[in-house]
């Protein structure tokens, strides 16, 4: 899990064996290179489109219509506070050299010390801390789906500011910014572990607290919106995932392609898993899946040959389809959207499956089980359950320190009022 | 005068209101509305979870009419509303006491 | 047609007039670049955001309220379902080394024998792979514009099957693969033939056999998202045309200044047509005259000059507004979303006026009946009707075979309640 | 004021310091680069997304229901209208080389004398064309957003027209092309007096012309589409933005991440605004405090360091909010989406922060009043006071001759009918 | 007490309303309904294909109402709603036996 | 027979509607209407400009009842919409002269 660092060099070294004639692998320090440069750019943006508008839609379109920007101001606003707090304190903290394998130093805060010349790899190191800054985002936002119908819009901005300060940052660190777990070797391309499992396990930590809706079922008020959004996800989760190779280069492409293969799979799956158990296919249950192949994919992507990329897609709807379908109703936690359902179990089983499918010839970095190498396997348990604990340790007393200060939950006849009109006097139709 | 209010299945429309224009009756106001009643609604399946909706869509037809056409109109709608299934719907009859066209200010069976 | 072969080497030569600094026209064999790679990675991107979400959007809104689900479920399908068969065999079939002239070799089916350092020109092969990838999906998709609120969601997806594997891969081998008709030297910068043709026809033939709905008229239920879509297509189709360069150069640049010109007039052309015709300009018509430019700029995009943008994007809407406003109406074929009237006609309007347009200092390939090469545009035409008769035959024994087996058309009752109900046991919106 | 000319010198200085082993600084003439040509072809689609869906969905969205097809129709049409007006005369009066300080030659009218190696600095110059086209097509259509709901169509094509002619193109030319006012040495990154301020008069201007609706009153008919419209619009302004630096460098890096900073602030300090003066934070101020940001950011987002983004976005709101919330409704004119309220106000907040918080270490191009050169905030003021003069005065012109020619408003029955039918025969939605 | 129905043309609500409130009336229902009588609905042309929608949105107000404030009513309709044109539509009168308020439980006339 | 229409606030909407089943009812018609009455709308604001909305959405829920359940349905539901807060709504029972339940043709009583 080093994408901070052992992907660098990875990239340097896969570059190094094409582009000799740049005359770069005869030199010690990378220079910055515009095609790069152009891609991740683009990357940014597109990770920024997953939150607005992609998030905002798929979210926004499967709540009650009374509430429906209530829930897309959920990401809204936690992307636009996260956007200030990483160049605060977020960036240095989470990047910046190591402290005893626990945090970033804090010489970076507020971006001290970053000229035009810093460079990350071949890009500016500035580009770099707006990528990451991305992927702080969504990651926060992403959990509001398990929250929306209930939760005080104050309470979820404080959420927000204490979750991103004390679990993203930190695991950040430790995964990507040269912190203990680095040292541990796991592997996670562009964030199944730090992203999803991390979002998965806070969401249904938080459930816990908040308890269930009047009206605890999954009544969509807007499929368009929803097939709109997954579309939309999709196409920033190209930015995602092929740009966490931080270059434009094969390793990109390939990321590029399993991307979309085990997407479209865990699409196709879910289908099926549908036509089987309930007789019938929806469009719900394909962009479930694709978002569940997305998830699934994304520790994997730059690790895997094209075909573990398929079996990826399979096993993600495998396993999320009767997670949101039968087990969550029997447990009887309220989920609304399905955060740990969907972005937590795809990304456990995307998180081990790249410790038995990396392949070695797509990326000398990874080598799971099924080239030799066992140890792989029981690294990416060992980070799951690290994060895994922590992040629900963490949450937990957020969510306690919540409940006793400002409370987390509207009133019952707010509710019942709908999230728009109490928690914002807004009306999101006005179709007369 | 007579109000005739009917239930009926919202595919059923046009049908209705086409028999209805054929008996002579020139105007009428449709309401979309929704019915509880034995018929249960379609069911829906989100994510795993089915659910039954209890209101399902109907559509009102309201016309009112004179005595004379009252049975004449009645007939019509029972025969071109019928699918013979659960939900098929209801007429109701109620008593006018006056009717009145806004842009001649005509009243009674004139205004109808 | 022959995007695959000589155009790679169109900029080889093109690059090597300007870059000689980085030595390539020196060299024999071309060198990643990793600005190219880049321009060609975010064109993939825009290509699949014409399938996902602006097809989805673009024919979702057009539909009706019962319908629109299931509706956009066909595009989102067919994008998930080619891109598994792309990769399994697909893509070694069109593009792989000719065998015979007729189809590709089996001998990168499941992409075996692809490595880290296979290159396409300038490019990783696997982006190769993924960008063309995006053609196939979108080009099934289209089709399902013309068999809205009346197909049978299982019929489609076994139509998906066995159209792209019957007609759209050996169409896409003998034009830009290295088969029979790339010898011809048709010229088919995106894929006026191979996409918009293609489409139109097999729309065409399919509306014969599914015959007219019970409401044979187009009541859009959304026009927003028909405007969104088609604003979300004139952008994807940036990717579509002057990622088609393959390079990240001049040539792009072109492409992709002509893509504009010519989209802008039809939808103003367009616009006017209805204004004279029938009184009133609608939004819908700027939307459907947008469509149709980009549609007949897509073949001659990388050949023609600006003049000549103007002159394909005045006869895009000069020969498809009539189609959809008047002939259909005489003729009487039920094609629900004018797959035919605008794909069809503005692809061979497109076709056929890049045998005249074509300006060798544009494109050095291609020289039209104007710049003193009249042979051209007969081997446009001949390429144009060899693509329809074999579209034709083929659609027409997959839609006998589907209708002799799983049948094609939903019932009666079924179509009167909405495919979206029947197909999918799902509900657009929930809006009270 | 001198994006056209300064930056691609600046840009070149820039890029000597570091790229030095690409020989560049060693050669008097730029080569073309493919990564920038990338960026810069990303970001003209980017800013193309602006217009259409961009603003298309966040004036639809706050047009009432009755209206919505024609504003979105506005935007699209201008946008067309405008593509078509730049290829033939706009550029060439704009960019081409200076007569007199006033007007640029027409010698590439049609875009005659252009050709496969024309270069702006390293990139294409049909690549440059297109890329500022994308500014004219948007910045016509956002002054739209003040005439809803009341302006003929017709007459907003002839506005289009005439004001694009008579305002933009000699305002582009004088600020960017190399006339008068780039001589005074005015800082404006990428289109904040030529964009921003510039629409914002012409739309104060003409409110006075089309007087007030019958119901003066915003009153959005779908939020939903804003909130996914303001989110398109921060996507597609970070192409804007950094595309401005034309290459694909630190420059736009920095560029990039001060966008989203003043940005992501001034939604914040929007909303928390209306939590003290109105009681609840709304979704919709949130997005307009978005736009604010990203419109002051706008002129500074290449000169100023994070600090001076996040002061810029600070401000943004701070002027913005009162405007709209409290004095537009004292004075009573009927600006209806706010298009001077936040264009106008924030281009001329971020105008005048640029001559105060200019960073020569970040561009040495550009140095403020905090750096010790208070000159540049006169200059500043004077380049807006001209604009402003300039451009109210040909407004009215424009107004006047609209007026008692062809006619502005609608009368009062087809307004309380809504435009939609009245002007087009459409209805957005059908969804009974 | 009687209940008065009015079948008015939408952008006209406004205007009626504020004249009933003048009036002394202080509570009324409106729906939206779609009317079919001798006006025909505005064209709308898709891609050419011109199409008259037979129904067209109109809204009812319901009024319950005192016996002696009925005509009062009903002549504040006829001038509030009235445009000359047709579709102007129509006012029914029916018997109402009984009004009860929720709140208080109040019956009859204080009801209203 | 009578019709009970009642308005009342839509979020009671379900409670009344299992109470009402409770008590025997079988049958009922809903329609989303907007009322206007002493309880004004929710304050939206929109940039700063603040707005009351005249009208609140409402639900009518329609029944047609045997004289003998008149009683019931109305106590039931008076007790089941009641919040005790302005705008509960109103109760109104209205003379019906026929019913006929369209699938069986079946007329008065049995049809209800
Ligand atoms: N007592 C009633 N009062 C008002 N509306 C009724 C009543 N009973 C039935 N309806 C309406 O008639 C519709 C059809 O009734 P239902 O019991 O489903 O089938 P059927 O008409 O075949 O008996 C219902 O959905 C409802 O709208
Ligand atoms: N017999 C009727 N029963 C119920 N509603 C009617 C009847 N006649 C007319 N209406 C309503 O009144 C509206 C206006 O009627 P129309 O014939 O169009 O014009 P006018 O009111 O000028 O005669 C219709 O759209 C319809 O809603
Ligand atoms: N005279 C009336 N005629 C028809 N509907 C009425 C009348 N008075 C009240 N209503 C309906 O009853 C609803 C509630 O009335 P309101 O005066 O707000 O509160 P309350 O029921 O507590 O007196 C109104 O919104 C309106 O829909």
């Amino acid at each position: 899990m080093k994408r901070g660092s052992l992907f660098l060099i990875s990239n340097l070294i896969v570059q190094g064996l094409f582009w000799v004639s740049k005359t770069w692998a005869e030199e010690s320090t990378p220079k910055l290179d515009s095609g790069d440069t152009a891609w991740v750019m683009v990357s940014t943006a597109l990770v920024m489109l997953m939150s607005l508008p992609g998030l905002v839609l798929f979210y926004g379109g499967l709540a009650k219509k009374k509430d429906v920007l209530n829930t897309m101001g959920m990401t809204f606003v936690t992307y636009a506070l996260v956007s200030i707090l990483w160049i605060i304190y977020g960036y240095s903290l989470a990047f910046n050299t190591d402290l005893l394998g626990i945090i970033g130093s804090p010489s970076k805060v507020l971006l001290r010390n970053i000229t035009l010349e810093s460079l990350q790899g071949t890009i500016p190191e500035w580009l770099f801390i707006i990528f990451q800054l991305t992927f702080a985002g969504i990651t926060v936002a992403l959990i509001s789906g398990a929250f929306i119908e209930r939760m005080k819009f104050s309470s979820w901005i404080i959420f927000t500011i204490l979750w991103v300060t004390l679990v993203y940052v930190p695991v950040a660190h430790w995964v990507w910014g040269g912190g203990f777990l680095a040292k541990l070797g796991a592997l996670d391309f562009a964030g199944g572990t730090v992203v999803h499992i991390n979002a998965g396990i806070a969401a249904l930590m938080g459930t816990f607290f908040l308890g269930k809706r009047k009206e605890p079922v999954l009544k969509p008020h807007n499929l368009t919106l929803v097939i709109i959004g997954a579309s939309l996800l999709w196409f920033g989760w190209f930015g995602f995932n092929a740009g966490s190779a931080l270059a434009s280069n094969p390793l990109a492409s390939i990321a590029f392609l399993n991307t979309n293969t085990a997407t479209a799979l865990a699409a196709l799956v879910w289908m099926f898993l549908e036509w089987i158990f309930q007789k019938k296919p929806t469009t719900l249950g394909l962009a479930s899946g694709a978002v569940a192949g997305l998830v699934a994919i994304t520790p994997a992507a730059g690790f895997v040959n094209i075909g573990g990329a398929l079996i990826i897609g399979i096993f993600a709807s495998l396993a999320a389809y009767p997670m949101v379908a039968w087990v969550k109703t029997r447990l009887g936690y309220d989920d609304a959207l399905d955060v740990f359902g969907i972005h937590g179990i795809a990304g456990i089983v995307g998180a081990l499956l790249t410790g038995i499918l990396a392949d070695p010839e797509i990326n000398q970095l990874g080598k799971g089980l099924l080239y030799g190498n066992p140890a792989q396997l029981w690294i990416q348990a060992l980070s799951v359950g690290v994060t895994i604990i922590y992040d629900a340790i963490m949450t937990i007393l957020i969510f306690l320190t919540l409940k006793i200060t400002i409370g987390i939950k509207v009133s019952d006849e707010e509710e019942l009022l709908g999230l728009d009109l109490t928690q914002h006097k807004e009306k999101a139709y006005d179709l007369d | 005068m007579k109000k005739v209010e009917a239930i009926i299945k919202p595919f059923k429309l046009d049908e209705v209101k086409d028999a209805l224009v054929k008996v002579g009756i020139g105007g009428m106001t449709i309401t979309e509305v929704k019915g509880f009643g034995e018929q249960r609604g379609q069911l829906e399946v989100y994510r795993g979870q089915e659910y039954v909706v209890d209101f399902i869509p109907k559509v009102k037809i309201e016309v009112v009419v004179r005595e004379d056409q009252l049975e004449t109109v009645i007939q019509t709608i029972l025969e071109s509303a019928y699918t013979g299934k659960i939900g098929d719907g209801k007429i109701f009859v109620l008593p006018i006491e006056e009717v009145i066209r806004v842009r001649t200010r005509e009243r009674g069976e004139k205004a109808v």
